[in-house]
């Protein structure tokens, strides 16, 4: 039951917004807040009018019927130099996936968390993303899920002539790497 | 009339230790310890009672705290009148406890700590966006083969670790594994069941503790006679009813 | 070449706040705008300010070395609406394994077992794969035991700015705190 003014409920929403990878319409947030929805779209103008007035580092971006915070095209410079390594490199997540692609493929996503024992979501869409990967047919299996492959990109850029080219882990080379390091 | 028993359960032996000396209010530095390991195995013995698991680390604080008051009940002069610089028995223990109560008291603090963060949301980067606005030259960027391996290593390490903790898990022995595995040898072995034999073959410490605990249990509960033939000797083990020149035998139960 | 007044800084600070997803420290936000280390931090004290004067959906979280947004723990019901909350809580084991970790570091498992009186494997996994710690060579004493520290992860899971900001131990203090109890 909320008990929040209606100035808070201005300040929640700019919360909603400000977690939301996804533009948010005026209606999913009047669902959340159990506000009029006429109300919510009285409150987006004036955070949209908050962000230009008081020259934020961002601003409040309409597309298709939903609402999202976007960053100011004269700040690319900036946020590129920020962004530039760190695209520059593959997270763990994402090394250890890549990892596991390679050396498995054709590969579902749930075998690939079975191995990891973590969810990999985010970090096969980062590097289907970059073109590392790509969809392989479906298994032959309940739910027909989708099976992943290492792209031809992939061995370009890894310096491969093909998948035999990967370095071959041996049973007790396997073995000694998991007793070593 | 049927009562529900209800035991709290602990983390481990500090654990348990702790809660004692708190439930009692008793000086850590002087620990009354014949009082505190009665109410420990009194606590083990209700456990198992109702079939709580308990760890092997359990019993073997159980031996340490009886191993500390056998040597509190050494006196503590010599014949002659000569005074023996001895250090605390308990010492040892009480600083282990001390120790343990510092971390689990900052346990307390990182738990309060977690909650508080939970309600704090921060923005995921969004890293697909992020690549279509800015798309590197090299979608691997600086990455080389050499790091997939390092990668896949560690991944096949996690694994082993997995691996570990569930064998691990597995080969936990109970007190009352241990029991009826005795008690079916016994069966077998009518005319006695070697002591020796019954530790030889056990790699684990906890095992070894385990099985000597088993054997103090089935002799406190008089279900066993153990019988040694001569001194230093090896030492049999029979079922109570057993009758035959036991009182020509040394008998050590 | 940055052609940006001083009051448009601030604005590009916020963006790089924005995008970022990790903590910033003062010294990389300086290094990107190539201005001073100290106008920066008094930047981003304006910052933190404009956030509690206007009660905004986010407001700057000291965490981990540096600077992020973060919503406000107040909103957390109406946020939970739209985001899955964090993955369940850490058991009292794994709390003990971290407490002894976060202060002994470099550390060994047989070491951290020696303390808790009890096995640690299981919670070390779970630590491990939460990111929270990560290995940290091995020591130099018989059979090589692996050694684990905690990571900056480990700091922003506990609200910490470093880990000088750790509850501090006094021996003694903590030798009566164990007499009165």
């Amino acid at each position: 039951m909320p008990t929040l003014f209606p100035k808070d409920f201005k300040s929640v929403i700019e919360a909603l917004l400000f977690v939301s990878g996804e533009p948010l319409s005026a209606q999913q947030i009047s669902g959340i807040l159990d506000v009029d929805e006429q109300d919510v779209v009285v409150l987006l103008k004036e955070i949209k009018a908050d962000c230009e007035r008081e020259n934020r580092g961002f601003f409040l971006l309409e597309i298709a019927g939903g609402f999202i915070f976007s960053t100011r095209a004269e700040h690319a410079e900036y946020i590129e130099k920020l962004i530039k390594p760190r695209l520059n490199t593959l997270s763990q997540a994402a090394l250890e996936t890549l990892a596991i692609i390679s050396y498995h493929q054709p590969v579902t996503r749930s075998e690939i968390e079975e191995i990891r024992g973590v969810k990999c979501d985010s970090s096969l869409n980062t590097i289907m993303e970059r073109g590392l990967i790509d969809e392989a047919g479906r298994k032959e299996a309940p739910g027909r899920p989708i099976l992943y492959k290492t792209t031809s990109e992939f061995l370009k850029y890894m310096g491969l002539k093909s998948l035999d080219d990967l370095p071959k882990i041996k049973k007790d080379e396997l073995q000694e790497a998991v007793n070593e390091s | 009339m049927v009562y529900q028993v209800r035991i709290p359960v602990f983390e481990g032996p500090m654990d348990l230790l702790l809660h004692l000396l708190d439930k009692n209010e008793v000086d850590i530095y002087d620990i009354p310890i014949a009082l505190i390991s009665s109410q420990y195995i009194e606590y083990l013995s209700m456990a198992e009672e109702i079939d709580l698991e308990l760890t092997s680390e359990f019993l073997l604080m159980a031996c340490t705290l009886l191993s500390i008051k056998a040597r509190m009940l050494l006196p503590k002069r010599r014949p002659e009148g000569e005074e023996i610089l001895e250090d605390d028995p308990r010492m040892e223990l009480v600083q282990k406890i001390i120790e343990y109560k510092l971390y689990k008291d900052i346990a307390g603090d990182f738990r309060e700590r977690e909650l508080n963060q939970s309600k704090l949301f921060c923005r995921e980067i969004d890293e697909a966006g992020l690549l279509k606005q800015f798309p590197p030259a090299n979608p691997l960027g600086n990455v080389a083969i050499a790091d997939l391996l390092a990668a896949y290593g560690k991944v096949l390490r996690k694994i082993e670790r997995r691996r570990e903790v569930m064998s691990i898990a597995r080969e936990e022995i109970t007190l009352q594994d241990k029991i009826d595995e005795i008690i079916y040898a016994l069966a077998q072995n009518p005319g006695g069941l070697s002591f020796h034999k019954l530790f030889t073959g056990l790699t684990q410490r906890s095992e070894v503790i385990v099985t000597f605990l088993a054997l103090l249990e089935l002799s406190r509960r008089g279900l066993i006679l153990l019988r040694q033939n001569k001194l230093f000797g090896d030492i049999l083990i029979y079922f109570k009813d057993f009758k035959g020149g036991l009182e020509s035998a040394h008998t050590v139960s």
